[in-house]
């Protein structure tokens, strides 16, 4: 990928991710999260991982944000009202943020091996499907059957917690 | 009879949990107490199996070691006692969860524990960071559920709500951190990052950055300080079973991994040194807002949260002295091991009988134990050992546990932190007498009499005993502990290369 | 001028700390939990970018993007629940704001 | 062995027995009480006079009480020209006494009590005289302080006795204090405590001239306590609490002299430190003459006494001091008869005026207690050195001897020669010549049988202790014999009779008031203010400190703030999620700092 | 044998519980204790010596963890004393109103704690048996005390509490100060490791202060006593008995068994601490005794400042000290388990026990004035009683103490425990005058003399100190020659 893409991509990200904390409306952030995680796909185009792009695109941008929506829209959240600004939450949360971005700065200046570029792959094209779902389906077997036991509790935990009270 | 294979017991909890799913969805009867006899009947049968698995196997996720099948036994053991708890506490929950008849809704209530239960026996033996994510997941998944679960009233609610963002963060966290072990090591099975880390050179300072980040996942599991904060307010909030679930279960597993994470990390020079001295810090400190904090509470419940917090200082204490290698006294994994076991039993026991008392006095709070001696000598004795072993009397398996996590602490020569130890321990003497004062030397201030369940009865003795039989016979568990090394040495190359 | 594995932890980064500040910051559950996938898919960034760094026999290190797998569809369940969740509380209080949740304290 | 090893237990086990006997069995009945400890004490003064008649048995046979390696304490007797004549004193008068106190405590609440506490001090003085090693006679050294406590308040309701009998046992513990550590010297070189090993390695003790002296002198700081000598002599005349056969028996006859009989024993320690005797002469001079002068001033006849006892222990001291034990326990031996007759005769005046003990009440008792009159005479000219009678050959010895060490030493000793036939006399013409100056006095007369025996047995003693008996005690040769010395005796007590007589006769009243003298240089008042000044406010100091800084501030404070702390914690539970976030957050960077910078 | 002595007070405190009639099993329970005790004490072969009735079961074989039970004469001695008080104070336990099994019930299992913790002669178990009575304390100060009882039963229990955790510190320091082959908890075992120096110097002082301050917070070592005085004028007679008589010496058994033979060059080390300390009980602490105004804290005061004169003897580290000293435990614990049994005869008449509250009291009630008058001069050394005996031992021993200890310091302390001789006399007399002597109230005319209450439960006591006053040789040669022969030479 060129950098100028991964610049914008980058940017593009970073932008609409800080849009879903600032923005004041619900569903503003939600779809400012949409934007960002879009251009998050496109860096992991970038980096050669287009099965992960693509179910990144349908489950975040698809699914789970239409979720986000959904639940906006039926628990019918305004914009959150004007409430008393905490400044000293803001300005602590802020200098935690600033904190940890530092750290994360010097972090980074340490790791050298990060400093250097990627390799190239060895054939131009790698069959991105086949090789995850390889690895998927037959080492990662035990924690892919794990994860369906997550996803039926999850179902469970779903319906347990939202069915209709009857009367 | 032929070993079985470890999975087994996993794959058996599993359908044990499809099974109730299944009567719950099908059962016309709204009662599902049977169920319930049948799965606890079922899972001590399991535990019986655990002993006859086969002590090989496993693979690059999954190890089939001691430590594994002793953590096994003690989630079987907890899942039991949680389902007697739930049996116990199904009234109360009865009023709080929408349904037409009484019965309704209960079965998922029961059932989920199970689902629990594996993802807890998964964590025991994971040993790559994808299968430690994923049961951890599964596991804190179904926390939140169960946390949220008495939808009707709202500090259930909103305990689950505490739970799910905080859970949420620090699973960030720790996603964030095993990304950064990968990163460095390009492995995720713990023996291959072993291996690696002996082999690569790898730079310090970001392996630092990933190991707290990893470290701060695991320390919101373990509830160690500054990541205990959710504590108090969702173990107060959760219905009291799943409290009771959330500090033996969660913490016990959250241990294992801490452990099992650790464990390759420990010999890198600059490193090893380093997470253990912060790993003292937080067990330090955890010990002494666990221990100071519960002083003034008046809410059993609440006490009982911040006393488990001060437990995991001293668990932590035990890991931040991880340097003998050898399984005799002084052995970090033995102290942790045993203290848990310990904890287990009398943690389930003053849960079990909070759960009975507090629905026959209307309350939790620490009043509503006085003159408990009278109104019922069984109970009250029951809490006593819980809360002697808790404070760690000896002749308990409380006891038993402090000793060995002091041991191993002298035997890494941490001494500031014993002395810590020793004033929290203190404390602990204040806050968990008071409940024996409350039931000794208060007179009633209400005199309903108290029926209990005989299966509760015959837990509460069962507890009772097996505080005091292991505080006398610590030998059993030690031998269960005893065992190959943590990580296995077979299969150290992974697949996906 | 080349684009190094640095470039993609910044932005991770950079990723997480939005979020993360997103968590502390912001007062309606719903926008915590956004910032909390947030999070998430700052690590998912890193992941890939190590695993595309981390070759192995000139490949991807699809443990890596397995496990981004995982922490995708356990994304999703973990949101479908706590969204559950957030409705319950929603039909209890009337609503999602922190500040109103306290009840439970010291 | 033969059978005169036995008699020395005999004589020490009949009183022990009568006293166990007493104190279990028969507290109930007063007079088989009294008969079974008359008995005892009688069965002593056989065994006594036998031992005294028998051959020399030093080593008698020995039960082991404690042994381990390299302290060996025995309880063994040793029997010697020192001890058989003090066994004959102590029983002697033991036994007069307590015939004289058949009739003294006729009728009183306690008298079986009495009897056995009798008893246990006739045992416990006998263990003193018999000890052959330190500890065994710090034992009942011990002991004999015990029974003198119950003895001094045996009037229990009466608060003056309760403060008394606990004055004098604390008085004779701080004596003890420094005769333990005295002790403990002389074993920790000797590597014994059986005199007769310390003397045999005398070489280790005398070795550090330093160390002896302080040894020495914290062994005589025993004898200071239960000598009663300056400056822990105030216990002794407020003993006089107690019923008076008691303090015939032991505040003048036998227990206060136990000091000196100790210090005669040791005497082979003292020789060779020339300090410590000097200081020892120093203390007897001191305190015979301060006592003297006390004495003039005093109006109770007991007290009288008892200061006449101190100003004579201090004589007795002194001759130790100044090389002459035989001297010492020459007037030790007097001593006895005459102070014991002259309570005696005291208490048979208190008993028949109704336990009036002013002199100033009495008078003109002359004729109606005939007997007492004569024999009282007889003690008192004894005891004021009248040329002739038994008190002025031990005075006399003792003159000597302090002549012979010095001026410094003679001349306190000849001026309370002086006093005591002032006081003496004082006392004798204000009580029994005049004219009755109350009603009790004016019906008094003679005490049954049971008492007057005694006071005539002891009368003749007084008279006839001097002759004969010297060269008992004293050595073969004397050094030198100064013809001034005996003269100058004379003289003193030719003055002080005639100032007494002079001054006293036909007064109703005393002439003369000499504050110092009356209030005893204000040692009392001193000491007084010494316990609240040091020890009382020590104790509120202590006491305070330790209630409200150990236990208050440390104990309760620290598990206050742990309290407290643990209340300020739980403000970080605050309920916010947000702000549970945010610390959250803190946590995590502080630890990356700590982990990752630090 | 041992394993009955620890039983039978157990199983009758269980019998109790599940309903067996309480005083009656307790007290039988109390004798056949004593029975068995006073049979160790003379089936005790001393010419063979060393630890006899062993016998033991594994426990955790992994540590080398076994329940062991042994007694050598030291362990004797004490169990005699265990069987004596536990008699005397089930005897002398008034009627109890509110929950007499509970009462009982507890009273056992502090005698059970104590004697297992002198019949163990394994570090762990001694360690875990005294720790059984901790709880027992908290309930009868608490529900059957006087006075300030919560705060009483509160301080002890979570003084002592954390105390044993120091202890317990101590105990793992010593354990792991062993090469790693050689670890065990066996006392005999380790003995042997000490004495052919396996344990190394240097390593020896650390040990050796976590285990002084453990034992000495249990022992109420200054400046570590401020629980005693208010647990023992809060508690229960024979809760107060048994903790200040027995469970107190457990902390010196312990100073005796293990610290000072397994860690001699520690004990050395540390000796100076040691004698500061030891003067402190004696001096500060009498001297606070003399301050108090009531009989039970006086009481309690006085017994932690006797501690120091066992400390001292303790300290000298020679066979005479150490064979004082535990004369002197033997004998301290009667003498103050007699005091205190008095003192609560007469807290029936007077509860908050003022000194100024009573006097004359030897008019009306001369037995009892009798008796209290032998403990008390017990209790100050007089010659006839044990404590005289020992307490001469003591300071003969601390006269010269072992080879390189300072000599000089420890002259320097003897002179401040003499002088402490005089203060104990002066607040012992003091207090027994304002009770006994003076003229008595109106009120305390008509009070009974407790004449039947005092006859049996008081009289073992003393008649147990007199023998031993008078016979102290007999009993010193049950603890010297094991004393000997673990001492350096």
């Amino acid at each position: 990928m060129s950098p100028i893409l991964f610049y914008l991509f980058a940017a593009m990200t970073l932008a609409f991710a800080i849009a879903v904390v600032a923005n004041r409306n619900p569903v503003a952030s939600a779809l400012s999260l949409v934007v960002s995680f879009l251009g998050l796909a496109a860096l992991f185009v970038g980096l050669d991982a287009y099965f992960i792009a693509v179910i990144q695109v349908l489950v975040y941008a698809g699914a789970v944000m239409v979720l986000f929506l959904f639940i906006i829209m039926l628990l019918n959240i305004q914009a959150e009202e004007r409430r008393k600004i905490n400044l000293p939450a803001y300005a602590g949360g802020g200098l935690v943020t600033a904190a940890f971005v530092a750290q994360l700065w010097v972090v980074l200046q340490k790791y050298d091996l990060g400093k250097t570029a990627f390799a190239p792959l060895a054939e131009k094209h790698v069959d991105d499907v086949r090789n995850v779902g390889n690895t998927l389906f037959s080492t990662h077997n035990l924690p892919f059957q794990v994860i369906g036991v997550l996803i039926l509790v999850a179902t469970i935990g779903v319906v347990v917690l939202s069915k209709r009270e009857l009367k | 009879m032929t070993p079985i294979p470890s999975l087994s017991l996993e794959i058996a909890v599993l359908t044990l949990g499809i099974v109730m799913l299944l009567i719950e969805s099908f059962s016309k009867s709204d009662d599902k107490r049977g169920c319930v006899r049948f799965a606890i009947a079922f899972l001590t049968a399991l535990i019986g199996f655990s002993f006859f698995v086969n002590p090989h196997g496993g693979n690059q996720f999954y190890a089939v070691d001691a430590t594994a099948q002793f953590f096994k036994v003690l989630a079987l053991l907890t899942t039991i006692v949680v389902l007697v708890m739930a049996l116990e506490y199904s009234s109360v929950l009865a009023k709080f969860i929408p349904g037409v008849t009484p019965g309704a809704g209960l079965g998922e209530f029961y059932s989920l524990p199970v689902f629990t239960c594996a993802g807890l026996m998964f964590m025991a033996s994971a040993v790559d960071f994808l299968l430690i994510f994923v049961s951890l997941e599964l596991v804190t998944i179904s926390f939140y559920i169960l946390v949220a679960y008495m939808r009707r009233q709202s500090a259930s609610l909103e305990a689950g709500v505490k739970y799910l963002i905080l859970g949420a963060l620090s699973t960030g966290f720790l996603v964030y951190g095993i990304t950064w072990i990968f990163g460095l090591t390009g492995e995720t099975n713990l023996a291959a990052i072993q291996h690696a880390l002996e082999t690569k050179q790898v730079a310090t300072t970001p392996l630092l950055f990933g190991l707290m980040l990893l470290l701060v996942g695991l320390g919101f599991k373990v509830a160690a300080v500054p990541f205990q904060l959710w504590v108090p307010d969702v173990y107060q909030g959760a219905p009291t079973p799943i409290t009771a679930f959330l500090s033996v279960g969660s913490k016990a597993a959250g241990f294992v991994v801490l452990l099992r994470v650790l464990q390759p990390f420990l010999a890198v020079p600059g490193v090893g040194v380093k997470v253990l001295a912060v790993l003292a810090v937080m067990a330090a400190l955890t010990m002494l807002y666990g221990n100071l904090a519960a002083l003034p509470q008046d809410n059993f419940k609440r006490l009982l949260a911040y006393s488990s917090i001060g437990h995991a200082g001293y668990l932590l204490t035990a890991v931040a002295s991880a340097t003998a290698v050898t399984d005799t006294l002084g052995s970090a994994r033995l102290a942790v091991g045993f203290y848990l076991a310990g904890y287990l039993l009398m943690t389930l026991l003053s849960f079990l009988i909070l759960i009975v008392v507090a629905r026959h006095s209307r309350g939790d709070d620490i009043l509503h134990f006085n003159g408990l001696a009278k109104r019922s000598p069984f109970l009250a004795f029951g809490l006593l050992t819980a809360m002697l072993s808790l404070a760690g009397i000896p002749f308990t398996a409380g006891f038993i546990g402090k000793f060995l996590v002091f041991a191993a602490a002298v035997q890494a020569g941490k001494f500031w932190l014993v002395a810590i130890g020793i004033l929290t321990v203190a404390a602990g003497f204040y806050y968990y007498l008071r409940i024996v004062a409350a039931m000794y030397w208060q007179e009633p201030n209400c005199d309903t009499p108290i029926v209990i369940a005989p299966l509760t009865r015959f837990t509460i003795g069962a507890l009772t005993f097996a505080v005091f039989f292991f505080g006398i016979f610590p030998q059993p568990i030690l031998s269960l502990l005893k065992g190959p090394t943590l990580l296995p040495q077979t299969e150290l190359h992974t697949a996906g290369r | 001028m080349t684009l190094t594995l640095n470039h993609y932890l910044l932005v991770s980064g950079l990723l997480f700390a939005i979020g993360f500040a997103g968590v502390m910051l912001r007062r309606n559950i719903i926008i915590i939990f956004m910032c909390l996938e947030l999070m998430l898919n700052a690590a998912n960034l890193s992941l890939v970018a190590f695993s595309r760094f981390n070759l192995v026999n000139g490949l991807p290190n699809y443990n890596a993007q397995v496990l981004v797998f995982f922490i995708i569809t356990v994304a999703a369940a973990e949101v479908a629940v706590g969204l559950a969740i957030i409705v319950a509380l929603f039909r209890a209080r009337q609503t999602t704001h922190v500040e109103d949740i306290n009840s439970l304290k010291f | 062995m033969d059978t005169y090893a036995y008699f020395p237990w005999f004589i020490l086990l009949a009183p022990l027995v009568s006293a166990v006997l007493i104190q279990l069995f028969t507290r109930k009945s007063h007079g088989l009480s009294a008969t079974i400890s008359v008995a005892a004490v009688c069965f002593s003064l056989l065994a006594s006079i036998f031992v005294f008649f028998g051959p020399e048995t030093a080593h008698a046979n020995e039960i082991p009480w404690l042994d381990l390696p390299g302290l060996r304490v025995p309880i063994g007797v040793t029997i010697d020209a020192l001890s058989k004549v003090m066994l004959i004193v102590v029983t002697g008068i033991g036994a007069l006494v307590h015939i004289y106190s058949l009739v003294y405590m006729k009728g009183d609440d306690g008298e079986a009590r009495f009897f056995g506490n009798l008893s246990l001090f006739m045992f416990s003085m006998l263990g003193i005289v018999l000890a052959n090693n330190f500890a065994m006679m710090f034992i009942f050294w011990e002991l004999v302080g015990v029974s003198s406590y119950l003895l001094i308040g045996h009037w229990h309701t009466r608060d003056t006795a309760a403060a008394a009998a606990n004055k004098a046992f604390i008085t004779n513990r701080i004596g003890d204090f420094g005769f333990m550590l005295g002790i403990l010297m002389v074993w920790s070189v000797a590597g014994s405590v059986v005199f007769n090993d310390i003397e045999r390695n005398l070489h280790l003790v005398t070795a550090n001239p330093v160390f002896l002296t302080t040894a020495v002198l914290l062994i005589f700081c025993g004898a200071v306590g239960k000598s009663a000598q300056v400056p822990l002599h105030v216990w002794l005349p407020d003993a006089m609490e107690g019923p008076t056969p008691v303090s015939a028996l032991i505040h003048a006859a036998t227990m206060v002299a136990a000091g000196v009989y100790m210090l005669a024993r040791v005497f082979f320690l003292i020789e060779p430190s020339l300090g410590a005797q000097t200081v020892i002469a120093t203390i007897g001079a001191i305190t015979c003459l301060l006592a003297a002068l006390m004495a003039t001033q005093q109006d109770d006849i007991k007290r009288i006494l008892a200061y006449s006892t101190l100003s004579q222990l201090g004589y007795m001291i002194l001759a130790i001091g100044v090389a002459a034990p035989g001297a010492a326990m020459f007037h030790l031996f007097t001593h006895a008869c005459f102070k014991a007759l002259l309570f005696l005769g005291a208490g048979a005046i208190i008993h028949q005026l109704h336990h009036e003990q002013d002199i100033w009440k009495m008078g003109g008792l002359k004729g109606k207690m005939k007997w007492t009159f004569l024999t009282f005479t007889a003690g008192y000219l004894a005891l004021i050195g009248c040329p002739g009678l038994s008190g002025f050959f031990s005075k006399d010895a003792i003159l000597m001897a302090a002549y012979n060490r010095g001026i410094w030493f003679f001349l306190p000793a000849l001026l309370t020669a002086f006093l005591t036939a002032f006081y003496m006399t004082r006392l004798f013409v204000i009580v029994f010549l005049g004219d009755a100056r109350s009603d009790a006095a004016k019906h008094g007369h003679d005490g049954p049988v049971a008492m007057t025996v005694p006071l005539m047995i002891l009368g003749v003693l007084s008279v006839i202790a001097g002759y004969g008996t010297s060269h008992y005690f004293l050595p073969e040769h004397e050094e030198a014999h100064h013809a001034i010395v005996p003269v100058l005796a004379i003289g003193a007590f030719l003055a002080g009779t005639a100032g007494g007589w002079v001054l006293y006769k036909g007064q109703a009243k005393d002439p003369i008031l000499i504050p110092l003298f009356k209030n005893k240089f204000y040692f009392d008042e001193l000491y007084a203010a010494l316990i609240a000044g040091t020890q009382d406010l020590l104790a509120t100091m202590s006491g305070w400190f330790d209630k409200w800084i150990l236990d208050g501030l440390f104990v309760r404070g620290l598990s206050g703030a742990a309290w407290g702390t643990g209340f300020v914690l739980r403000f970080a539970q605050i309920g916010n999620l947000q702000a549970y976030a945010f610390l959250f957050g803190l946590g995590v960077v502080g630890l990356i700092y700590f982990l990752v910078f630090a | 044998m041992l394993t009955l002595i620890i039983f039978i007070p157990l199983l009758a405190a269980l019998g109790i519980l599940l309903g067996a009639p309480a005083r009656k099993t307790a007290l039988g329970a109390a004798v056949a204790q004593f029975v068995l005790t006073l049979l160790v004490f003379l089936s005790y072969d001393k010419a063979k010596g060393g630890f006899q009735f062993l016998s033991s079961y594994p426990i955790a074989p992994d540590w080398k963890l076994n329940y062991l039970v042994g007694a050598d004469g030291l362990s004797v001695l004490m169990l005699l004393l265990t069987g004596i008080v536990t008699l005397a104070a089930i005897w002398v336990a008034p009627k109890i109103e509110k929950r007499e099994p509970l009462y009982y019930a507890c009273l056992l299992f502090i005698t059970a704690g104590a004697a297992g913790a002198f019949a163990s002669v394994d570090l762990f178990f001694l360690y875990a048996f005294h720790e059984l009575a901790l709880i027992p304390t908290f309930l009868l100060i608490g529900l059957w005390g006087s006075g300030e009882r919560h705060t009483a039963a509160w301080k002890i229990t979570i003084y002592l509490g954390m105390g044993s955790f120091v202890l317990l510190i101590g105990l793992i320091d010593l354990y792991l100060a062993v090469p790693e082959a050689l670890r065990t908890f066996n006392l005999i075992d380790l003995q042997k490791l000490a004495s052919s120096g396996l344990i190394p110097a240097a390593a020896q002082t650390r040990p050796y202060i976590f285990l002084l301050l453990g034992f000495g917070i249990l022992i109420s070592l200054f400046p570590f006593h401020s629980w005693a005085p208010t647990a023992y004028a809060s508690a229960p007679t024979p809760a107060a008995m048994l903790h200040a008589g027995v469970l107190k010496k457990f902390g010196l058994y312990g100073l005796l068994r293990v610290a000072i033979p397994l860690l001699p060059e520690g004990a050395k080390h540390w000796a100076n601490l040691l004698l500061i300390l030891l003067v402190g009980n004696i001096i500060y602490v009498g001297l606070a005794t003399i301050a108090q105004k009531r009989l039970d804290m006086m009481l309690g005061y006085s017994s932690v400042m006797h501690m120091g004169y066992i400390f001292l003897g303790l300290a000298a580290m020679n066979t005479i000290g150490l064979s004082g000293a535990a004369l002197l435990m033997f004998a301290h614990g009667l003498s103050i388990a007699a005091l205190f049994a008095m003192a609560g005869m007469l807290r029936e008449h007077r509860p908050a026990l003022e000194l100024d509250s009573f006097g004359g009291l030897a008019k009306h009630m001369p037995a009892l004035a009798f008796a209290f008058g032998l403990a008390a001069f017990a209790s100050i050394g007089l010659p006839g009683f044990a404590n005289f005996a020992s307490e001469l031992t003591v300071f003969f021993g601390a006269y010269k103490p072992a080879a390189g200890l300072d000599a000089s310091h420890f002259h320097l302390a003897v002179v401040f425990a003499l002088w402490g001789v005089v203060i104990s006399a002066v607040y012992m007399l003091r207090a027994y005058r304002a009770i006994f002597m003076g003229e008595p109230g109106k009120e305390a005319a008509a009070w009974p003399d407790p004449f039947k209450a005092l006859r049996w439960p008081v009289v073992i006591l003393l008649a147990a100190l007199l023998i031993a006053g008078f016979a102290p040789g007999k009993f010193l040669s049950f603890v010297q020659p094991g004393f000997e022969a673990v001492l350096p030479k």
